[in-house]
């Protein structure tokens, strides 16, 4: 992934990373592709053992390097290869989605689907509806840029510097002529 | 430019010494930093690997050979493991050296005892190519480097080459079961191999670098021969950040490994409270 | 520098007013949103709060709690590193605490002990320190045992006094002149230094005799103790946070780690660190060299009052007492000096 | 307090345990207290600035504390479910530690307050708090206040937010998580944070960025969220040591709530009830998935 969101002449595209488990849904969007489903191509697949691998950290992770979107999908209740994997994410994820909400990132960013082997179609709606929603929010910048750091390019090419600039997105302090040094004061 | 940039640095060479040990070379990339660099034996660097972050070795390679540093490491947390992964011609970064270094000028004229475990022969290959490269400078030169297993020996190819020197005597030694039936050194801890070298004590130093409890039973038996405190030296390691007296992290007591050390005689050792 | 001069209390207003229309930033303690006052960035004279001790220290302002290095880029196997800027825009500090406007002097030692750090001098000579004397600290505050004062000029440009209807001003350094010579008008005569004598009195009145001055005692006995049982002992109460090394004005240890932000980019960067922690010394072998709390809480005690009076002749610790403010389990730096003390004079043991 | 005392005294001469963890009058008021002899008994305090939750002290990840052996805790109701806590999700042997409850009315914020209890100056965990004694206790002794009508200022403060519109919050909380700097006083002080090692200490890989950025403390305070849902006690612990002054007791009850409502799990001092996460129900409400 690099850095910048990837533009299209038509606009925003979002960039999507799908956690799924590797027996129902990935064998589900194996299936969507051999059967030539025309889906959205911003789905970045990774393949986990089941839901109950999927760590919130695997999303928070994913907003930080880059992602607009996420889609977290697994086997339908009772179909569990592990048995009860997809039930112990199933809560998890019902509190880390309420958490996000509560800080304030919106909920529809995340995407939460049972997709069996045999829903290729499933997987299909599944991946366009994310698309869609979240092309609607926009890139997801908000995420990943708390933390922008300013530098000048390597040295021997230019003497001048940009400023150390932490650009923070709630300081207001090299606007006060403050040195963003002291960027974390409180600026509440 | 601060002090915690560090120099880029190519991998020129990557030599796996043992299952989990590595040695890399590498050879600064800006032609004035490689022209001017110098070090003195028993210094250390901070060597980075982008994006994983720093860590803190000696120089493995002698201050004699101008140019390029070696560094030997063991893999055991996230930068080790992922120097392991450089690729030879991949771009590293390299900060130093720093820390103080062996007392060279005070050895000339004296003989030289190494005494090596495990991975500690890092900070002492150095000593010894520096003393090597000067031959001439220092009189008897003993080295005795022991290992768990043969298969934990490390810079096996420079074991052969200092063995078949006629001006170094040389005792290779493994722990009781970590022999091979081809093993031609001894058998037996580091201590007790000391002791049948018999190194004489006389105007003296000993070089002494492995786990901490291979030096608590050498300096003893040093000390039964003669050595005295003053001119038994080796080498800490705590764990470093700024490598520069800054950042805290290598007190042991009042000492600052990284500005003190890492070089200490066994009499400062002796000082030092239990904190490392 | 002795020279004195004199601020009328409009005058300041109008001083910070001067400064922020010349584009120089001004910080001073204000209150937050939670309530509490913070040094922070301020936009009036009218936004200084004086009377209480602000929450953080003045540290923050010179070495940030976390801050880039530098950044990377991969280009295949080659790698190219760009800088960030050392320089910094000036800013004037008005309404610093004198504990914590010394700390700042106090950690100039080991920022430049051998290797210049450039971003701590960096921000230092963009940064004039204007101090307000203190009007006198709580139980917790024990300045005068380090050699400091409620009035003390250490680390300071400028040192106010409050003085009839305004301050009297010391000009502390070359850096305080300057100011004061860039503002003539804002400066003048006024009341003397006798008309700050009973302020001065009454604030150091109210910190004297917290901790025995005894700095020597407590360095030698920390010294020759590194094994006694009174850290053990000490201990038992600490949860091991670092709330005392992030409140105080002198703890500078940190970190430096890697920050990948994509796979070929990232940013080194360091970060406030604390001693208190078992990771902060634990090697990536799983040895860890101070294994215990015991070994952490002696740490911070020893490196402030032993190990820094050793290498610099200075101590670590400006008597602020937040420490003791912030600890959530009530360990308190003045009990654990006077403890020291009694235990060196033969007047009392561990507990 | 003098039942208190002497129950100490009793214990730790009788040989019963080694130490009473209890509270004791420090210089900046109540704290924290390790007794170790009888006579030592006589410093034990408890009154309404008797704030701490002691059951972080039980929590296995400190070594420097388990050399003083068996122990007994004075606890409050609401330290009752911490140990509570522990034990279900065994990291305390209940029979390793004697527990001596106290009857509490509520107590203060401040442990150096000088107010005395009332409606203004009551913690904010204690309105609403139903129990006067844990019934988890070996002793119980004092007497308790009436204790303080519901609801919180919290619970409030969270409806507030939660009103607002999702960008406002988010604004909220990137003003309140940039003031943090990771001392991670939060965590050491949680009882329930129990972990040997934590995540944020891990760095391969690192899953939570150290530095404290936005973005770190960001994924700092969302690990620290889920790691407490379904055992945070809200004991309040985490925002009354935060030396930033962030409000973290309102992402703490905000998940309690949500594992309340829909898991119907609240905290109590029955260690026998199942940790919500880590358990679940087949019909679990899944509104959310598609």
């Amino acid at each position: 992934m690099d850095s910048t969101t990837p533009a299209t002449a038509g606009g925003f595209e979002p960039r999507i990373t799908a956690f799924v488990c590797n027996w129902c849904t990935y064998t589900g969007a194996d299936l969507a592709g051999t059967s030539r489903l025309q889906m959205a191509s911003n789905v970045r697949i990774i393949r986990l053992p089941c839901t109950g691998r999927i760590d919130p950290m695997f999303i928070t992770k994913a907003f930080e390097r880059g992602a607009d979107g996420i889609i977290v999908s697994g086997c339908h209740p009772a179909d569990c290869h592990y048995n009860a994997g997809n039930y112990h994410a199933r809560r998890r994820f019902a509190i880390f989605r309420e958490l996000m909400d509560f800080l304030g990132v919106d909920p529809s960013r995340i995407t939460f689907s049972w997709v069996s082997a045999s829903e290729g179609a499933k997987w299909r709606d599944v991946v366009n509806d994310a698309v869609t929603r979240v092309r609607a929010l926009g890139p997801f910048t908000a995420y990943r840029n708390m933390v922008v750091v300013q530098a000048t390019a390597p040295k021997s090419s230019s003497p001048e510097h940009a400023g150390e600039g932490e650009g923070l997105p709630m300081q207001s302090l090299a606007a006060d002529g403050v040195a963003p040094g002291a960027s974390k004061e409180v600026t509440a | 430019m601060n002090v915690y940039q560090p120099f880029r640095v190519r991998v020129e060479e990557k030599i796996a010494e043992t299952a989990d040990t590595q040695t890399l070379k590498l050879r600064f990339l800006d032609e004035d930093v490689a022209k001017s660099f110098d070090f003195k034996a028993g210094q250390f660097g901070e060597y980075s690997v982008f994006g994983a972050g720093e860590c803190t070795f000696c120089i493995a390679s002698s201050p004699t050979r101008k140019g390029y540093i070696e560094c030997s490491f063991k893999t055991v947390g996230k930068v080790t493991n992922a120097m392991r992964d450089v690729e030879v011609g991949d771009v590293m970064g390299f900060r130093g050296p720093y820390g103080n270094a062996f007392p060279m000028e005070k050895m000339h004229g004296g003989n030289v005892v190494f005494i090596a475990g495990g991975i500690g022969l890092a900070p002492v290959r150095c000593v010894i190519w520096n003393v090597l490269d000067e031959r001439d400078k220092y009189k008897d030169v003993t080295i005795v480097y022991g290992a768990r297993t043969v298969a934990d020996l490390v810079y096996k190819r420079e074991l052969e080459d200092w063995g078949k020197r006629p001006d170094v005597k040389l005792w290779t030694t493994v722990d009781p079961g970590g022999e091979t039936p081809d093993w031609k050194g001894s058998v037996g801890f580091v201590p007790a191999i000391v002791e049948k070298a018999a190194p004489k004590a006389d105007n003296s130093w000993a070089v002494v670098c492995g786990p901490p409890v291979m030096i608590k039973y050498t300096i003893p038996v040093l000390k039964k021969m003669g050595f005295t405190e003053d001119r038994i030296l080796t080498t800490l390691e705590n764990r470093m950040k700024c490598g520069i007296g800054k950042c805290g992290r290598c007190n042991i007591g009042p000492v600052y490994v990284c500005k003190d050390g890492p070089v200490f005689t066994a009499q400062e050792m002796a000082k030092l409270p239990n904190e490392f | 520098m002795s020279t004195t001069t004199f601020i009328r209390t409009g005058d300041l207003k109008g001083l910070v007013a001067d400064l922020r229309a010349a584009g120089v930033g001004v910080a001073g303690p204000a209150r937050t949103s939670d309530g509490a006052v913070d040094y922070r960035s301020i936009t009036a004279f009218d936004d200084v709060v004086l009377d209480a001790q602000p929450r953080n220290s003045l540290k923050q302002f010179f070495l940030p709690p976390t801050e880039p290095l530098f950044k990377y880029q991969r280009k295949g196997s080659d790698v190219a590193i760009l800088e960030i800027s050392a320089t910094f825009p000036p800013r004037v500090i008005v309404g610093a605490r004198p504990c914590d406007a010394a700390a700042v002097d106090v950690l100039d030692h080991v920022m430049n002990w051998d290797y210049k750090d450039e971003p701590w001098f960096g921000r230092r000579e963009a940064t004039t320190i204007v101090t307000f004397a203190c009007p006198g600290g709580d139980r917790s505050c024990f300045c005068t045992a380090v050699g400091l004062g409620p009035d003390a000029t250490r680390g300071s440009d400028l040192l106010l006094v409050p003085a009839g209807d305004g301050y009297y001003v010391e000009v502390v350094t070359e850096k305080g002149k300057r100011l004061v010579d860039a503002y003539p008008k804002r400066f003048g005569a006024g009341a003397g230094v006798d008309a700050t004598l009973s302020y001065r009195e009454k604030a150091r009145a109210s910190v004297e005799g917290h901790v025995p001055a005894r700095p020597d005692v407590i360095r030698q006995w920390v010294q020759e103790h590194f094994e006694d049982p009174f850290w053990a002992d000490i201990s038992l109460r600490c949860h091991g946070c670092g709330g005392c090394a992030a409140a105080c004005p002198t703890c500078h240890c940190f970190d430096i780690v890697d920050e990948p932000e994509t796979l070929t980019e990232g940013t080194r960067r360091r970060n406030w660190d604390t001693c208190q922690t078992s990771v902060f010394t634990a090697h990536a072998s799983g040895h860890n060299p101070r294994a215990d709390q015991c070994g952490r809480c002696r740490q911070r005690v020893n490196h402030k009052f032993a190990i820094y009076p050793a290498r610099f002749n200075d101590i670590l610790c400006t008597g602020c007492g937040r420490c003791a403010r912030t600890c959530p389990a009530g360990q308190d730096v003045t009990e654990i000096l006077n403890r020291i003390v009694a235990m060196a004079t033969g007047q009392g043991g561990a507990a | 307090m003098t039942e208190l005392r002497e129950l100490a005294r009793r214990l730790l001469s009788e040989g019963t345990v080694n130490a009473v963890l209890g509270w004791e009058e420090g210089p900046r008021g109540a704290r924290p207290a390790f007794v170790t002899t009888p006579d030592g008994a006589d410093r034990l305090i408890f009154d309404h600035r008797c704030v701490h939750n002691l059951a972080s002290y039980l929590s296995p990840r400190r070594p420097h504390l388990k050399r003083l052996g068996k122990v007994a805790m004075v606890l409050k109701p609401c330290d009752a479910r911490a140990v509570a806590g522990l034990i279900r999700e065994t990291q305390v042997p209940r029979e390793n530690v004697v527990l001596i409850g106290v009857r509490c009315g509520g107590v203060v914020t401040d442990p150096d307050s000088d107010a005395t209890l009332s409606e203004a100056t009551v913690a904010d965990r204690c309105r609403g708090c139903p129990d006067r004694e844990g019934k988890l206790a070996d002793h119980t002794v004092g007497t308790a206040g009436p204790g303080f009508p519901g609801p919180s200022h919290r619970a409030q403060k969270i409806e507030e937010l939660a009103a607002k519109p999702a960008d406002q919050r988010w604004a909220f909380w990137q003003a309140e998580l940039e003031k943090c700097v990771r001392c991670h006083a939060c965590r050491q002080v949680c009882p329930m944070c129990f972990c040997d090692r934590c995540l944020a200490d891990k760095t391969q890989p690192r899953w939570i960025e150290s530095s404290p950025h936005a973005r770190g403390n960001m994924a700092w305070h969302v690990a620290r969220a889920m790691h407490l849902a379904g055992r945070c006690v809200d004991c309040g612990e985490c925002e009354r040591v935060c030396p930033q002054g962030i409000p973290l007791g309102l992402i703490t009850r905000k998940i309690a709530s949500v594992v309340a409502e829909r898991y119907d799990f609240r905290p109590s001092d029955d260690p026998a009830v199942p940790a919500p996460v880590g358990t679940y129900r087949m019909d679990d409400p899944q509104e959310f998935i598609l």
